[in-house]
């Protein structure tokens, strides 16, 4: 039942990835593309990562894929928002 | 059903390998190339653990694809407009190197086939298992890196230090970066620190699960890297003269072993019993800092300053650790 | 002959040795060369690491993994070397 | 200097080891070969040690006068150890990968070495020179995976038992010879090393064109007349032979049109590994036995004369290039008269590179026309007597300017101490190597069969 249960989240993680990805594609500008990859993916990330924990059971092991989760957050925000300012900083050039 | 899924993963991934391969080596302009290149090396890293080979998957994350896209990337930053779109040869001598070329992998890939049907799948897998309990560590790689084949190692060490004094040799180090923004900053500030004890644990993890000196090394000539792109013009590195003592620390490490073992048991770097394990760790710890010190002076691509004594008095002593 | 994970990322690696040498003969610039010469190692790797791999849950043989952590080193260390050239190499045309 | 001088006497002492003990094997680590990394000391790796240990320690003699500024010689010494490191690492190793890891050292320290060079045409030469190197390296090991496949081993003694022709082994051949072909500089693959050689600094023009082409002569050897010797039918060293003897007619021929004498030196280098070339298909024609022994000895001799040679002449190059600010034959006139000393050992080593008598290379090269005629492989005479010919003519061509008196200001005689390490490399070139020939042959001849035989 909690294998089931992990399948399916890790399923959900990789549809929002497919999501954040067609968006890098499809959408017309920058900032768009941004808001679509890092909430889509950050997003998917940690669903896929709640469906891992499950499957393999072990605390230690959900702490480390806590960690990864937090870790890929912590710099896709920071790129994110660097790239961002740098598109504005080009564009009011 | 299991096998047929794995071989449709295999199969997706050399073709991406290929395609991106292919991407990185034919696109007309620079910073693509870099760009695929570096996605090739994260690739690469994914084979890795696909082939059991976790250790290589680490260090080519690291070093691979990590502080190769950083050298490139600055190598870019040096020349926006290297993209150029006559970089590629054309015309008949194109069209001899690429049908060449194309014979040359046919019969690379036939022979391939032909030697894969008769050669011996062991290899040499059976003589390091055996030998093993031996080495002093329970991590294959880190038996053959750091005992079986030291010898290498010690070499390759050097083979870092010679291509970072050709660097230095070159001229002074590149133009620091500008101070990082607060949140640049804020994510150095805890960054750093994480990839320390992550390289510590990785250097200690060595022995017996998949890590080693050059993982670690990579990992906190990173955090250097982190720190330079922040605006530390020395990437955090200490005074010169402390730096120079890194540079060598792995080789030293190593002879320093080598000599005493010849000079007990006549053999160079042959480990006496029981102590293999702490000489390993004290060599890779040594090693560790060297790689790091290396890597991160390769990334600052030259002098820093005040590295010669000539140069220190040219240059006004700037003020070390303002952060 | 049965398709395996040890054969097609060996002829992976083969694929992209080529690949590599004939980046490294045609391109121009120094940045182009020095990554075909990268991609012409990396397929290197690869067949010493394809062939290594003995299946699934199986240890492989470890010898190869330890030449292509080396390799990967080397590789790198020449890598720096050659940008660092490049880059002399544009400042003293700019003088 | 201290450094290179202990090397030089644990040279002469496991020189001594080999000569009375015969061959000299250290497993590193204490592991059986295949798994750890063997060391080999064999005659001609000791006699090729002891080589590159006397012209390092002269080039580093000079070196001391020749880089003035402490920051140069600050940036010189770690890379210049560097480099001997890797070369001896080279000669004594017995296993293919490591041989690849001291390839790629020694590729490094020389390109950086060359860079050291002032202006941009060092700086350009030497990319080109690491871009080939790296290209040479990567050929050479997907030759050792090749290796490695079919073998399941790195070891060369253990190799040498299990080796069988076939179409991997042949494959491997091909692509690590292809590499070390490239590195070496055989014709046509040598359009790298003219420049990188004219314009790095003296003592390292010096090292790079005695020493480190040497390396990749030296593994070539090993694995078509050593290791491969019983896989490869003598057809396919045809092909070795006659790119050698190209590469003697066309680099001879250069070097008489090259306008600079490092430029010549360079020039002459090619030509000369192009001799060395010529004599693999004959040493692959001979049966084992006493013949093939002494074509063998003259091989090393004449690789010894050259190094001598060739690193004294780059050297009173240099002197010539610090004394007159340039090194353009044409303008050279006077240059006996100011630096006499330093002319000398240009004839000295000229006399060695054309093969007068005595020099080394006057037996090495009689030795080989001898084998030549009496295997009735004529086709190599003609191409020895015209590169000889070429050679005096381009020797000729020097002297002469250098003792013209063209020069509007006379010199003064400026020789001294700096010129003295290149005319003893020249004086070992042409007198010692050409008298003690007997003892070069004596010392290689017995070890010249298998030398991969196991213990």
């Amino acid at each position: 039942m909690l294998d089931l249960f992990g399948i399916s989240l890790i399923f959900i993680g990789i549809g929002f990835y497919a999501a954040g990805s067609i968006g890098l594609l499809r959408l017309p500008d920058i900032y768009s593309r941004l808001h679509a990859l890092t909430k889509a993916d950050n997003l998917g990330l940690g669903i896929l990562c709640a469906g891992l924990a499950l499957l393999n059971g072990g605390l230690l092991y959900a702490m480390k894929l806590l960690l990864v989760w937090l870790l890929v957050l912590a710099a896709s925000a920071t790129t994110s928002h660097m790239i961002a300012q740098q598109a504005l900083r080009r564009e009011t050039n | 059903m299991g096998i047929q899924l794995w071989l449709m993963l295999d199969l997706v991934l050399s073709g991406l390998a290929l395609g991106l391969g292919w991407a990185a080596v034919s696109s007309r302009d620079s910073q693509r190339s870099v760009v695929f290149f570096i996605a090739f090396g994260l690739l690469l890293a994914i084979i890795w653990a696909r082939l059991n080979a976790p250790d290589l998957a680490l260090a080519e994350a690291a070093i691979g694809a990590g502080l190769s896209g950083v050298l490139l990337l600055s190598a870019l930053r040096d020349e926006p407009a290297a993209a150029a779109a006559g970089d590629m040869i054309r015309g008949p001598k194109a069209l001899l190197v690429t049908l060449l070329s194309l014979a040359l992998t046919a019969l690379f890939a036939w022979v391939l086939l032909q030697t894969l049907d008769v050669a011996d799948k062991v290899r040499m897998a059976d003589q390091i298992a055996a030998q093993l309990p031996n080495s002093g560590v329970t991590n294959p790689v880190t038996a053959v890196l750091l005992n079986f084949r030291a010898y290498d190692t010690l070499l390759e060490l050097a083979v870092l230090l010679a291509a970072v004094l050709g660097i230095q040799a070159l001229g002074p180090a590149r133009p620091p970066y500008r101070a990082a923004g607060p949140l640049l900053g804020g994510l150095i500030r805890w960054l750093v620190p994480l990839l320390i004890l992550t390289a510590g644990y990785l250097l200690w993890a060595g022995a017996h699960a998949p890590g080693g000196a050059f993982q670690a090394g990579a990992l906190l000539a990173a955090a250097a890297v982190m720190l330079r792109l922040g605006g530390d013009p020395d990437a955090g590195l200490p005074r010169p003269r402390v730096q120079r003592l890194l540079l060598v620390a792995g080789i030293a490490g190593f002879l320093l072993v080598g000599i005493v073992t010849t000079a007990i048991y006549q053999s160079f770097l042959n480990y006496p019993d029981g102590w293999s394990g702490g000489l390993i760790l004290l060599i890779e710890t040594a090693a560790t800092l060297a790689i790091a010190t290396t890597l991160a002076l390769a990334c600052i691509g030259g002098r820093p300053a005040g590295w010669e004594p000539a140069e220190s008095g040219a240059v006004p002593t700037r003020q070390r650790e303002s952060k | 002959m049965i398709l395996t994970a040890e054969l097609i990322y060996a002829l992976t690696g083969v694929g992209l040795f080529g690949m590599g040498l004939r980046g490294a003969l045609l391109r121009r610039s120094l940045l182009g060369r020095i990554l075909a010469i990268n991609i012409c190692g990396a397929g290197v790797f690869l067949l010493l690491v394809a062939i290594s791999y003995t299946g699934p849950g199986v240890a492989p043989d470890a010898l190869p993994h330890a030449l292509v952590l080396t390799g990967i080193v080397v590789a790198v260390s020449a890598t720096a070397l050659a940008l660092a050239l490049g880059r002399r190499l544009r400042e003293t045309a700019r003088e | 200097m201290l450094t290179t001088l202990s090397t030089l006497l644990a040279t002469g002492l496991l020189l001594w080891q080999v000569a009375h003990q015969g061959r000299q094997i250290h497993a590193l680590g204490g592991w059986d070969p295949g798994l750890g990394i063997a060391l080999r000391a064999d005659p001609l790796a000791a006699a090729l040690l002891l080589m590159s240990s006397l012209v390092a320690l002269a080039a580093g003699w000079y070196a001391t006068g020749y880089f003035t500024d402490d920051a140069r010689q600050s940036r010189f010494w770690p890379i210049w150890l560097s480099l001997i490191t890797a070369l001896h690492a080279l000669f004594l190793s017995a296993d293919l990968f490591n041989l690849y890891v001291t390839l790629e050292l020694l590729g490094l320290s020389a390109v950086a070495l060359a860079a050291l060079g002032a202006g941009r045409a060092a700086i350009e030469a030497s990319l080109r020179y690491l871009t080939v190197g790296l290209l040479g390296s990567m050929a050479f090991l997907a030759g050792v995976a090749l290796i490695y496949i079919r073998y399941g081993t790195l070891d060369m003694l253990s190799l040498s038992q299990l080796i069988h022709p076939g179409p991997a082994t042949w494959l491997a051949l091909g692509l690590m010879s292809a590499g070390l072909m490239l590195k070496s500089a055989l014709f046509p693959l040598h359009f790298w090393l003219p420049p990188a050689h004219a314009n790095a600094p003296a003592p390292v023009s010096a090292a790079l064109s005695a020493l480190v082409v040497k390396a990749a002569v030296y593994l070539m050897m090993r694995l078509w007349l050593d290791l491969f010797q019983p896989t490869i039918s003598p057809a396919a060293s045809w092909l070795l032979g006659l790119l050698g003897a190209t590469a003697v007619l066309w680099g001879s021929w250069s070097a008489l049109r090259a306008q600079r004498l490092k430029l010549l030196a360079a020039y002459s280098t090619v030509a000369q590994l192009g001799y060395l070339f010529i004599f693999f298909p004959l040493l692959m024609a001979l049966p084992a036995g006493q013949p093939r022994d002494a074509a063998f000895g003259a091989l090393v001799l004449m690789a010894l004369t050259h190094a001598f040679a060739k690193s004294a002449l780059f050297l009173a190059a240099g002197t010539i290039q610090q004394h007159a600010g340039h090194d353009r034959i044409a303008d050279l006139g006077g240059t006996a008269r100011a630096l006499p000393v330093t002319t000398f050992t240009l004839a000295l080593a000229g006399a060695a590179l054309i093969g007068l008598p005595p020099s080394g290379a006057f037996l090495a090269k009689w030795q080989l026309l001898s084998t030549a005629i009496g295997l009735g492989q004529w086709i190599w005479v003609p191409a020895v007597a015209i590169g000889s010919l070429l050679a005096a003519a381009y020797i000729f061509r020097l002297l002469g300017y250098t003792f013209g008196t063209r020069d509007r200001d006379a010199l003064a005689l400026v020789d001294g101490y700096e010129s003295l390490p290149a005319l003893l490399l020249a004086i070992i070139a042409t007198a010692v190597l050409g008298l003690g020939a007997a003892l070069v042959w004596q010392f290689v001849a017995p070890g010249a069969l298998v030398t991969e035989a196991p213990l």
